[in-house]
């Protein structure tokens, strides 16, 4: 039994131990401009949450540290893409370090939730990755913008492509999560409403990888393609048990481009051939990519990816805001009219918002040869997300 | 559903079944004989994967990965039997509850500092790679009956050594008892420490052969621990014969649900579990 | 008793002046702390009352949580006394429900069941169309605690949902009291103490262990309810392990057995963890192994510490 | 005589492939003790086991009041009025020799459910509580932690519990095992106190107590029921003295008493 008198001194303990963490780090007496980086610097997503960190700083740096006439501060937190910790942390930087700006993030539950907060609480958010419909639908609200993608947009225009082919028949297969369900669902419309028959949508709880019983599924189904989204390690994985299954050579494999982003030095051999449409890729003969390839490589010493490019317009965007208000950053309202309307010289190609802030831009069909994934065509020009549910 | 995608489901089914064996066995051993229950056994799992994946690597090869690797794990399944889990055999399981679970903080943590976060593949042996074909889309990857084949040969193992050996008369006592182990003139610490060895060691062994099928990544440990413990509840605390029945039958509801009722295949193991405790609630078989 | 009341006092003084200091970032971190504390009260009563060691004590905070963001409607505010009602009742109703199968095994069975039965949840709302998978459902709008349009506070306001949850947090304190004083919460200690004999003298065991494990779950949901209140998001990683044993562990280093000692923990627990983070992003490796230690050194949590620094009484309770 | 309050109709009970009780058939009547005597092994803290509820039974029936109870369960059985001590001295170690007894009357109380009461203030469990006290001659060591007892007291608290649930039949596993002399004597005292209210099965290795208080002694050896009868036929059976002491040395319980008791059995095993 614990000994009564304790309890005070215990309690005590504990909120003297509260009290002692570092309170907010810096109380700027400059007027500095408040960034909150709010991104995975740890776990699977690691690599992600640099490359978009990296982009977003070379854009600031392009406009020599300062947006505005103002300096930028910035505060990082480890999103752990745990979309448990989400609320946790996007309070952290909201409330305990007052960031004017909040950047992020990779994985959608996390994003979501920050997409939540940032509308409770009125503070600007770029979203510089993660695809969840959602953001720029119900949840959308003028102080939130995206500058990458959304998952409708490359199943969109993947559906488009298939039936281009002359496919009539699929399989879809992907994690069970909002954002592969949003691309399996946008195929399937664009499949669908041009004659083709989706056979099967198949998912498995994310992260798991173990697809041995899915594949023999889907050989049984024999469908004239598979439209699959995954990423990162289980890309890889997923595309080298599809060819060991002996399915690659009967039943082509199609995705949206990060089933092959990022992954091809893990998936080599089994990778080759395979079609994906995304908003990026190798080889986009424009001045401004090879630009700013270059500038990234001398910054950081490693090739830019689709995620430098993101980290990238989300520094660009926020800079075409606070310089139409010239730092000051209180005028919301001409501040949010100048991202809505800005027009962004992407590395990507041109760049503009939707009514819901989610870019617009081209979706281009990709090639996998050898270690690159080569831009082979435009699957879908300018292509929109509908933004359904968004009330703005 | 016709008959090679059928065998082809049956045969994954067993896969999965005897690699949960396979972890589930040294859980079982370790708390049957030790009286300790380890949250961390499927830490061990994935502490297996890994070395697969950077000892493959150093090395070239994943025969010689797995060799290290479980000479390490019988290392590490020694030192932790004797720096920390020999000083709570008499104590109670809440504290091992909190043992165990601190040490899988400091095992997933270690991973991340020093192996990161990423998921990794680990190439399957060249001459392993091959795939039978069944029909014309159909085929079976030769590592997946590979592997099936390793988790037979170490059940096999394992019955001799429960059927032939003193420390098998033990373990099939299913005896936490001192003086009846040293009754039969066996040295109770060393015995203590080897068995925890080896329950580590198949945990590691398990992970190390999976590796390929399965590619390596954080939190493989937990999701492994959890189902191992379902099937130790399905087959019978302590019992090894009766956790190589729940496994399998494990095996084959999980590929099966995810063929049939893909929308709940998640639950149907432990809906197994729930209808086992009405039915048996000491598990398939009973120790005696 | 004079002096452990002058400490309750004491604690409750100070709890109740946090918000005066004017952080809105600590005025919520300790909301969140005290919402923790109530979720481990509820588990005291299973652990350290009933002697059933649950590692999926979760699983009624996860269904409290979901109770709040299913109820919610999309685009209106929902009413606090509702839906507070509802998730304190789904969380016992599904305790009861899992509580009818678990209550069969003892030891460290137990723990592995409701481990395992924890984790059916976590699938249930992470693989089914329930609970839109792994990225949760956010709740729009914070629940209206209004009564026929009278409003007494707003929970959208920090100091309010703090003071809010502080008198849960009391109220829970209370009911606990009263639970253990009445003739139930002795017949929980006594199956604590020896269950075996508890059936022989006529007590229907079982039966009194599903209502303790229903209760503890029913105010789990509780406090489930009011951090899907705070933080307007559920995801199944609520319903995770993790979350089972994190609560446990807060038990453990408060000391089982005394309600308050869940609340001590659950301070104690939050401020390493802070203190940790603000260390090193791989904090869990300090705090992973602050754990091994504390419990190969002192078994009996960070509570018995004075008690070990005192010279032992001469006399003890055990002479024969 | 009266009607049987509890009966055993061919109880068998099998540990895999031992028998530990062969078609056992006894009756307790109330206002009378029936003493069970047998060596170790013999059956005898299974049958009672068996009995209370703790051990299933392989086959064969139990009869309480000429009803079935064969399956129900040690609590069902307790509330019906069939109390038990342990041979192994099974109390509630924290708590108070007030609270183990008061906890053991509380069992009996209706509406338990109320959960907003004062469980100490109910009257009729206090008096229950007391009155058991009382009777096992503990109420002086009422407010002491059942573990701090010495080992006769404990004895008694465990009778002590038993009464507080105001049983009918009482099944006592060798109440006297481990005690003083005088201990012993209180404890024999109280025995034939409880003698005329209740149905008394005893299992006591002691065989002046047995014979001090025993009405009826069934011998077993085995498993199997060797004889029972009156005290007095029991003494002068042969087979008893063939089967069970080994020896014909004369009577069990004859002016020998404790020196008497029969070989390997250990005594008041403590």
């Amino acid at each position: 039994m614990t000994r009564p008198h304790l309890t005070l001194r215990r309690i005590l303990g504990a909120a003297a131990a509260l009290l002692l963490l570092p309170a907010a780090a810096a109380r700027a007496d400059q007027p500095k401009i408040k960034v909150g980086l709010m991104l995975p610097y740890s776990g699977t997503y690691t690599s992600l949450g640099v490359n978009i960190t990296n982009g977003f700083k070379l854009a600031i740096a392009e406009h020599g540290g300062k947006l505005g006439g103002r300096e930028i501060e910035y505060f990082t937190v480890d999103d752990e893409s745990d979309p448990a910790k989400a609320p946790d942390n996007a309070n952290k930087l909201i409330k305990r370090d007052k960031v004017d700006v909040l950047v992020g993030t990779v994985h959608s539950g996390v994003a979501l939730a920050m997409a939540k907060m940032a509308k409770d609480t009125g503070t600007l958010l770029i979203v510089p990755n993660a695809g969840a419909g959602d953001i720029t639908g119900p949840l959308c609200a003028p102080n939130i913008f995206r500058t990458s993608f959304t998952m409708w947009q490359s199943g969109y225009a993947m559906g488009k492509e298939a039936l281009r082919e002359g496919k009539k028949t699929a399989v879809t297969f992907t994690w069970k999560y909002a954002a592969g369900q949003e691309s399996v669902d946008a195929f399937k419309e664009a499949f669908e409403a041009g004659g083709g028959k989706v056979l099967k949508m198949m998912a498995l709880p994310f992260p798991q990888v173990e697809f041995q019983s899915y594949l023999t599924e889907i050989a049984a189904l024999k469908p004239d393609m598979v439209y699959s989204f995954f990423s990162g390690g289980g890309a890889v994985k997923y595309v080298k048990d599809y060819a060991a299954a002996g399915l690659k050579a009967h039943i082509p494999l199609y995705g949206p481009g990060f089933l092959t982003d990022g992954t091809l030095e893990g998936q080599g051999e089994a990778a080759q051939g395979i079609l994906t449409t995304l908003h990026y890729g190798d080889g986009l003969d424009n001045p401004k990519d090879k630009a700013f390839r270059a500038a990234y490589l001398k910054a950081y010493g490693s090739e830019p990816d689709v995620f430098s490019v993101q980290g990238y317009d989300s520094g660009q965007l926020l800079a075409a805001g606070v310089e139409a208000v010239k730092g000051d950053i209180s005028r919301r309202k001409a501040l949010i009219a100048a991202m809505e309307h800005a027009k962004l010289d992407s590395p990507r190609g041109p760049l503009t918002l939707s009514r819901s802030h989610n870019p617009v831009n081209n979706i281009y069909l990709r090639k996998v040869e050898g270690k690159e994934n080569k831009v082979i065509g435009v699957a879908s020009p300018a292509l929109a997300d509908p933004g359904r549910g968004c009330k703005m | 559903m016709d008959f090679y995608s059928l065998l082809i489901q049956l045969l994954n089914a067993v896969q999965y079944g005897l690699l949960l064996f396979l972890v589930a066995s040294g859980l079982t051993l370790i708390f049957g004989i030790m009286g300790i229950i380890n949250l961390a056994h499927g830490s061990f799992y994935m502490i297996g994967a890994y070395l697969a994946f950077s000892l493959a690597s150093l090395t070239g090869s994943l025969l010689w990965a797995v060799l290290l690797g479980t000479v390490l794990a019988v290392a590490l399944g020694l030192f932790l039997e004797w720096a920390l889990f020999s000083r709570f055999y008499r104590r109670e399981h809440l504290e091992q509850v909190l043992l165990t679970y601190g040490l899988i903080l400091v095992f997933e943590e270690l991973r991340s500092l020093i192996l990161g976060n990423d998921v990794h593949g680990v190439a399957v042996p060249a001459a392993l790679s091959a795939s039978i074909p069944l029909t014309d889309t159909l085929s079976y990857p030769v590592y997946r009956l590979f592997m099936s084949g390793v988790c037979l040969v170490l059940a096999g193992g394992l019955y001799l050594l429960i059927q032939r050996t003193r420390v098998g008369m033990m373990i099939r006592a299913g005896s936490s008892n001192r003086e009846m182990v040293q009754s039969l003139g066996l040295n109770i610490n060393l015995v203590y420490r080897l068995v925890f060895a080896l329950g580590v060691a198949l945990a590691a062994l398990a992970g190390m052969i999976a590796a390929p099928a399965s590619s390596v990544y954080p939190g493989m440990g937990t999701q492994v621990l959890i189902i191992c413990f379902v099937v130790v509840v399905i087959g019978g605390i302590g019992s090894v014969w009766g956790a190589l029945l729940a496994a399998l039958l494990i095996g084959l509801v999980d590929t099966f649900g995810k063929v049939f009722l893909p929308s709940i295949s998640g639950l149907l193991v432990y809906l197994l579990m729930a209808v086992i405790l009405l039915w048996r609630p000491e598990g398939l078989v009973k120790r005696t | 008793m004079n002096r452990k009341r002058l400490t309750l006092a004491l604690s409750l003084l100070l709890l109740a002046a946090v918000p005066l200091a004017g952080s809105a970032y600590y005025t919520e971190l300790v909301t969140k702390v005290m919402i923790l504390a109530i979720f481990a009260m509820s588990l005291d009563l299973l652990v350290g009352y009933t002697g059933l060691v649950s590692l999926g004590h979760a699983a009624s905070y996860g269904i409290g949580a979901y109770t709040l963001a299913l109820a919610a409607p999309r685009y209106d505010p929902a009413s606090l006394w509702v839906t507070l009602a509802e998730a304190v009742l789904a969380a016992g109703l599904a305790s009861l429900a899992v509580g009818f199968f678990v209550v069969r095994v003892k030891g460290v069975y137990f723990l592995m069941v409701t481990l395992a039965f924890a984790q059916m949840f976590h699938f249930l709302f992470h693989d089914t169309d329930l609970g839109r998978g792994s990225d949760g459902i956010s709740i729009s709008f914070r629940p209206d605690a209004s009564v026929r349009g009278f409003t007494p506070f707003d929970l959208g306001n920090s100091v309010h949902a703090y003071y809010f949850v502080l008198v849960v947090l009391l109220l829970t304190y209370a009911f606990l009291r009263l639970l253990l004083r009445s003739p139930l919460g002795h017949a929980l200690r006594g199956i604590k103490s020896n269950e075996h004999r508890m059936q022989s003298l006529g007590f229907p065991v079982l039966r009194y262990k599903l209502a303790s494990f229903t209760i503890a779950g029913a105010l789990g949901g509780l406090a489930g309810y009011l951090s899907a209140a705070q933080f307007g998001f559920v995801n199944p990683e609520l319903f995770g392990w993790h979350q089972s044993g994190n609560v446990l562990l807060m038990l453990i280093l408060g000391g089982l057995g005394s309600l308050t000692g869940g609340v001590a923990g659950a301070f104690v627990f939050v401020a390493m963890q802070e203190l940790f983070q603000a260390l090193t992003i791989h904090w869990q490796l300090p705090f992973g192994l602050a754990i091994i230690l504390l419990v190969v050194f002192l078994p009996g949590g960070l509570a018995s510490l004075p008690a070990r620094l005192r010279p032992p009484r001469p006399e003890g309770p055990f002479h024969v | 005589m009266s009607e049987p309050l509890l009966a055993t109709r061919a109880l068998t009970k099998r540990f895999g492939g031992l028998t530990a009780n062969s078609a056992v058939s006894l009756d307790l009547r109330k206002g009378q003790v029936h003493a069970l005597l047998g060596p170790n092994g013999a059956g005898k803290s299974t049958l009672i086991n068996l009995l209370s509820g703790d051990l299933p039974v392989s086959s064969g029936r139990i009869l309480y009041r000429d009803r079935d109870i064969t399956r129900l369960g040690p609590h069902q059985r307790s509330r019906l009025g069939i109390g038990r001590s342990y041979q192994k001295t099974n109390i509630f170690g924290p708590f108070t020799a007030y609270e183990n007894c008061r906890l053991a009357a509380q069992s009996r109380q209706p509406r338990p459910w109320r959960i907003f009461s004062d469980a100490q203030a109910v009257p009729a469990v206090r008096r229950a509580a007391e009155a058991a006290l009382e009777a096992a001659g503990l109420a002086a060591v009422a407010d002491q932690p059942a573990a701090s007892l010495s080992h006769g007291a404990q004895r008694q608290l465990e009778i002590a519990m038993v009464l507080a649930t105001a049983p009918e039949v009482l099944l006592l596993d060798e109440p006297l095992a481990g005690m003083g002399a005088d201990e012993a004597h209180r404890m024999v005292e109280l025995l034939q106190k409880l003698g005329p209210d209740h149905a008394m099965l005893l299992v006591e290795h002691d065989m002046d107590a047995v014979f001090a208080v025993a009405d009826v002694i069934t011998v077993m050896v085995n498993g199997q029921v060797l004889e029972s009868g009156p005290p007095a036929q029991i003494r002068a059976s042969p087979a008893v003295r063939q089967a069970y002491l080994g020896d014909d040395d004369g009577p069990p319980g004859a002016e020998g008493g404790a020196a008497a008791r029969p070989a390997g059995s250990g005594g008041r095993s403590a």
